[in-house]
């Protein structure tokens, strides 16, 4: 299977599903001729004309709700927003529109639409242009919420968010797009939303989380198990909103020692409610205290590079949060 | 924009294209919205519903503005005093009846939302929320489906003048002019946003801001009936033919308190509404057809005593209506699978 | 003391605070003649005048960044959004900037601003007159949100409110207006930002909560202590953000059960953090998997009042939920 | 609005009521800026910064503006191509450089935003953030806040025309112009928002937008730095004279790609870019000066050495300067009190 980077399986992603399915169209700004400002877009409008691959004007409610009516007429839109830092201009269209548009018509409407943001830090961007948004969506019903942590995931989840009838907000994370590359099949394949995935076996100890930080437990994983013979056992989230009870009970039950890492801030982060529905279900299996490791209750990282590296979660963060709880 | 009534020989509504059953059909539906309207007031004193927002005097202009669209192909997204114009697409008094005793089968929302949130696919009504101006850009949205996929098909969207202070409509207004979108816009300015008057909330002239967007904004006297009409029928002429959106501007008066849980004699004089009623769009209307001999008293006593009766029946039935089940209150957040699981 | 109505303590303390610092004033939709939709400001303008009692376009946005440059340039705005579910078209001038502006800066600026915003359902308004926007600003550093549930602490938070450094929301239960009614000294008092306050002592169980639900659950404490001999300790939290840490954990370990309440929905919501912060420090305490007792994840409750019943929390839901965590 | 350029015998310059010093100053803060500028492009090739975003080609209506205020009692309200603009207002260079080394000492931020997030309040220049045109409603607050306070203070704003689609930019213009606030709106229409051109961005012209909320809108061509500098002249005195805001849509272009992440050859040419640096207003303002006998090549020589200095001093100053302790990077979420708790 060939290995692609992380950004080029949600580019193809878009790609192939525009090609079978004429419904689906981007829109955003710059996703034209420039192909988005991370070039998550390149070659949509040569291939499919300036309508399908539409450079909006500078306005994220009107994407977003623009975006909305068109779903409601039948089409499949993905709405991109160029950064999730500039997707609040948009809250009231996801979370009054969107989000409640069957409910409110007793299902004689729907909202099937994407809505694609780039996420997190370490891209020396600063305050708004690293942010993570999603403790600000998550808990309303009625949104869909997926965030991939690879490639493949990224590409199927995005498969999936196209063609559920729902809305679904699409987290990628920017600082995977060209760092984390994996095996992507050619062609389609979905990855369901709402079922979170075993990323490595282990049981000494349990890390639950989803994007970017993932792949810090992953590498502090495997150098635990070399110098510490310590095993973990990681959980990739990949959809936060349905979140997998069970795939997470499981998972935390497997251990009895559960780390939950997220680069959003701690305080009201998807972390608290993993947190919660453990220890509203699994009290009695916990062998320690159910830990997070997240970024710091700050608006944002600073741009300075040592201020964005204070900041951020690393895999050293990670090994030392992680043995610290294998030795508990 | 300047206009004349051209041809002196056929009255006004045959030289606007209007047959002379579709002018008093239009008179029709406003004396039906009228009556629904009172209905509505009766029954929130009467303590049988909680609450009703009437509009009342917006009649005219809305029955107008529904003649002039394509019910087969255009898309609607109405507010919430828009009553007459839901009725003359099709939505009936007892459909309206089952929204505002808030029945599980009315149509719009299953008895979820407040009455005046109108929704109905059938009726290609576009399901509205009440955080005002959303349905703007959505507006745009539907008229870009329309025009990806080659169909002939206008989407017209109406809001308070008020609402068009939101950062929505100018979001939604300028999609829609740089793409040269199928949108009529419709502001239906009468005079207060709950309390406050215009004057607090703009400085500016609602239609003048289609300048900004590069494309033409009109004001018209919303009493007027076949001039609103006429403008609406342009604006419709305009988008077919790719010359993009319109901003209409009805200029109307709210007779009536907000909503029934509105005192206006707070913010204003009973004088003021006073000269507003005595302006009303209506008997003007029925003059019009009784002069062009497509009116009588016989006429207008059968239809009112028909209109009592379709409201009387649509009262009755939409009290007797049963609620939605409590078991089915929380379905339809998500999609179901046959099997009634969300996917 | 005289005992008002909590709309009455809101009203009063604006009133009071207005005269006593002229940079204080109210702006948003009808506030002025009108004195506000449920009343809140009724009479202010008639004192204070136009400038002071300010009825503005109807454009949340505006009015929260209105109002932010106005904090900024040393004045004190109350800014008041007609129901919390119209402020999410302001969301981005909250989380962006109103949060933000002090760290952005380096100190250099700061946003003193009040945002008061009436949440809850149980007034037959539907999805979007009804609803608890707790869990979307819930998380966002440099905000502080307080919600009140007796007319004492709506009057000494909001005097606290207007004179913090930093934005402050400040939710207040619409249904609380004027069902509850209670004893709130005249003049100046103040009640502290970020300290919760038990409203009973019991050794049995421990509920823990703000604004509404409280009231339920202080009925059903009385009618467990009376017909069960159950004994519930009730800690209403006062400030959501941040959270009062010693206060929750003191009240959980008091009984090692606890019952969390809101009106939000469950996910997601304020009782998730309360929840991870216990699991985090006290599992050991524990006699009992923490609770929550919520709304459920829906978008918001039905008109119809079967519906809405349906969906609020009342004095029996509580009660049922008490006694089965001090049977557990 | 038209307007005649009246006096006859003086110069342009002193007919519009500046001294020679002035018009001088003014030409001196151009080059400052372009030169500054340029080297924050250097210093980005060099890899010595991460990034740097340019205003090259807007600074002479950016200074023309800055001189048309009155620095002790405005308030100030830039976005991020505004260099030239805070040079004027009295930042230095040296704070500029902080900024884009994002070092500790950077007063707008201590190097924790982007450099061009400008925010001072010594020089009353209001913090600034990345999401475009919030500080729209913000500059209307402080216009409010002067009004109520009776202080003689206007607020400027100034955004791109890609951000005056933004909802926030008609939610402010309309706040202001229905109080009468003390408030110039300024567009800074350079073409270009990132790829997307002017003609995808709106159909209308962003100077007419201010017809709809009922105060003037003027267009001036930003390479005019006395025409310029008369437009925001007679803004500031409707402003000061409580006749409400202007909106003053500058006409100019970005010749540089949008920051130094783009690549502007994907969507358009060179030969267009060409086209608008030949047009670069700062030659044409030298000759004006060198015309009116306020500027010669000597002049010219000691002002680009005693800028080079400044700016090498500067830069030296910047890379050597120390990042902002990490043990304080998370300080001043919320106030602290004297002992550094938070509040
Ligand atoms: C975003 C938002 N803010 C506030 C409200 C509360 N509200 C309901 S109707 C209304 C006034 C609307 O005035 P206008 O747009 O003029 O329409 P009208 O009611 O006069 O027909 C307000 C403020 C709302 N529904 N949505
Ligand atoms: C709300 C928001 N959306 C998107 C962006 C990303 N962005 C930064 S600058 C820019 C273009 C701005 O264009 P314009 O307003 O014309 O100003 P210019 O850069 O041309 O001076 C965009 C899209 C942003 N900063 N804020
Ligand atoms: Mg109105
Ligand atoms: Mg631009």
């Amino acid at each position: 299977m060939p290995v692609i980077e992380y950004i080029e399986a949600i580019r193809t992603a878009m790609k192939e599903e525009m090609e079978r399915d004429e419904r689906v169209f981007v829109l955003g700004e710059d996703v034209g001729l420039k192909g988005g400002v991370f070039g998550t877009t390149k070659g949509l409008q040569q291939q499919f004309g300036e309508l399908r691959s539409l450079d909006t004007p500078l306005a994220e409610s009107a994407i977003a709700g623009v975006a909305i009516g068109a779903a409601m007429a039948g089409m499949r839109p993905i709405a991109e927003m160029q950064y999730s830092d500039f997707m609040f201009p948009a809250t009231n269209q996801i979370i009054s529109e969107a989000a409640k548009i069957r409910y409110r018509s007793n299902n004689d409407w729907s909202c099937p639409l994407v809505v694609r943001a780039p996420i997190g830090g370490g891209v020396f961007g600063g305050l708004y242009h690293s942010q993570c948004p999603e403790s600000v969506f998550f808990g309303t019903p009625g949104l869909k919420i997926v965030a991939p942590a690879t490639a493949y995931d990224a590409k199927g989840l995005l498969l999936s968010a196209i063609r559920d009838p729902d809305p679904v907000l699409f987290f990628e994370n920017k600082k995977c797009y060209r760092l984390v590359s994996d095996e992507v099949p050619e062609g389609e394949y979905t990855v369901p939303i709402g079922k979170s995935k075993v990323m490595r076996e282990g049981d000494d100890i349990t890390v639950i989380g989803y994007s970017m930080p993932l792949h810090f437990a992953m590498q502090a994983a495997e150098e635990l198990s070399r110098d510490e013979g310590v095993e973990a056992h990681i959980l990739d989230l990949r959809t936060i909103q349905p979140l997998d009870r069970e795939g997470v009970l499981e998972a935390a039950a497997r251990t009895g020692k559960v780390l939950i890492v997220h680069e959003d801030n701690k305080t009201g982060g998807v972390g608290a409610e993993v947190a919660a529905i453990i220890s509203e279900e699994l009290l009695y299996d916990l062998d320690a205290p159910i830990r997070r490791l997240c970024a710091p209750d700050v608006p944002a990282m600073p741009i300075n590079p040592p201020g964005e590296k204070h900041y951020l979660l690393n895999k050293d963060k990670l090994k030392a949060a992680m043995l610290d709880l294998a030795r508990f | 924009m300047t206009h004349t009534h051209s041809v002196k020989s056929a009255p006004r509504h045959a030289a606007l294209g209007l047959t002379d059953e579709q002018a008093v059909a239009m008179y029709e539906k406003m004396i039906l919205a009228r009556k629904f309207d009172e209905r509505g007031q009766l029954l929130q004193r009467a303590g049988k519903v909680n609450f009703h927002i009437s509009g009342i005097n917006q009649e005219p202009s809305q029955v107008a503005m529904a003649f002039a669209m394509d019910l087969k192909n255009d898309w609607f997204l109405p507010y919430y005093r828009d009553y007459a114009f839901v009725l003359s697409l099709g939505m009936t008094v007892k459909e309206l009846m089952l929204s505002l005793f808030a029945k599980g089968e009315d149509p719009n929302s299953a008895g979820r939302q407040m009455p005046g949130h109108f929704g109905a696919k059938r009726l290609r009504i576009v399901t509205g929320s009440s955080p005002v101006t959303t349905q703007v850009p959505h507006a745009a949205g539907f008229a870009l489906a329309a025009k990806m996929r080659g169909e002939r098909s206008v989407s017209l969207v109406s809001f308070g003048e008020g609402s068009s202070n939101q950062g929505d409509f100018h979001e939604g207004c300028n999609f829609a002019g740089v793409m040269k979108l199928p949108v009529i816009f419709v502001c239906q300015n009468n005079g207060y946003a709950i309390s406050v008057p215009l004057s607090k909330q703009t400085a500016g002239r609602i239609s003048d801001r289609a300048l900004g967007y590069g494309f033409p904004g009109v004001q018209v006297d919303g009493n007027d009936v076949l001039e609103t009409y006429r403008v609406f029928k342009e604006a419709h002429d305009r988008a077919l033919a790719g010359e993009g959106p319109t901003l209409v501007e009805i200029v109307t008066y709210r007779v009536t308190p907000h909503s029934t849980s509105d005192n206006d004699l707070v913010y204003r004089t009973k004088e003021e509404v006073e000269i507003h009623k005595a302006k009303d769009g209506i008997p003007a209307y029925r003059r019009y057809l009784t002069e062009a001999g497509l009116w009588s008293e016989e006429q207008e006593q059968e239809l009112q005593a028909r209109i009592r009766e379709e409201i009387d029946e649509a009262t009755e039935y939409g009290e007797r209506a049963p609620f939605q089940a409590v078991e089915d209150a929380f379905r339809h957040v998500y999609a179901e699978t046959a099997n009634g699981e969300a996917i």
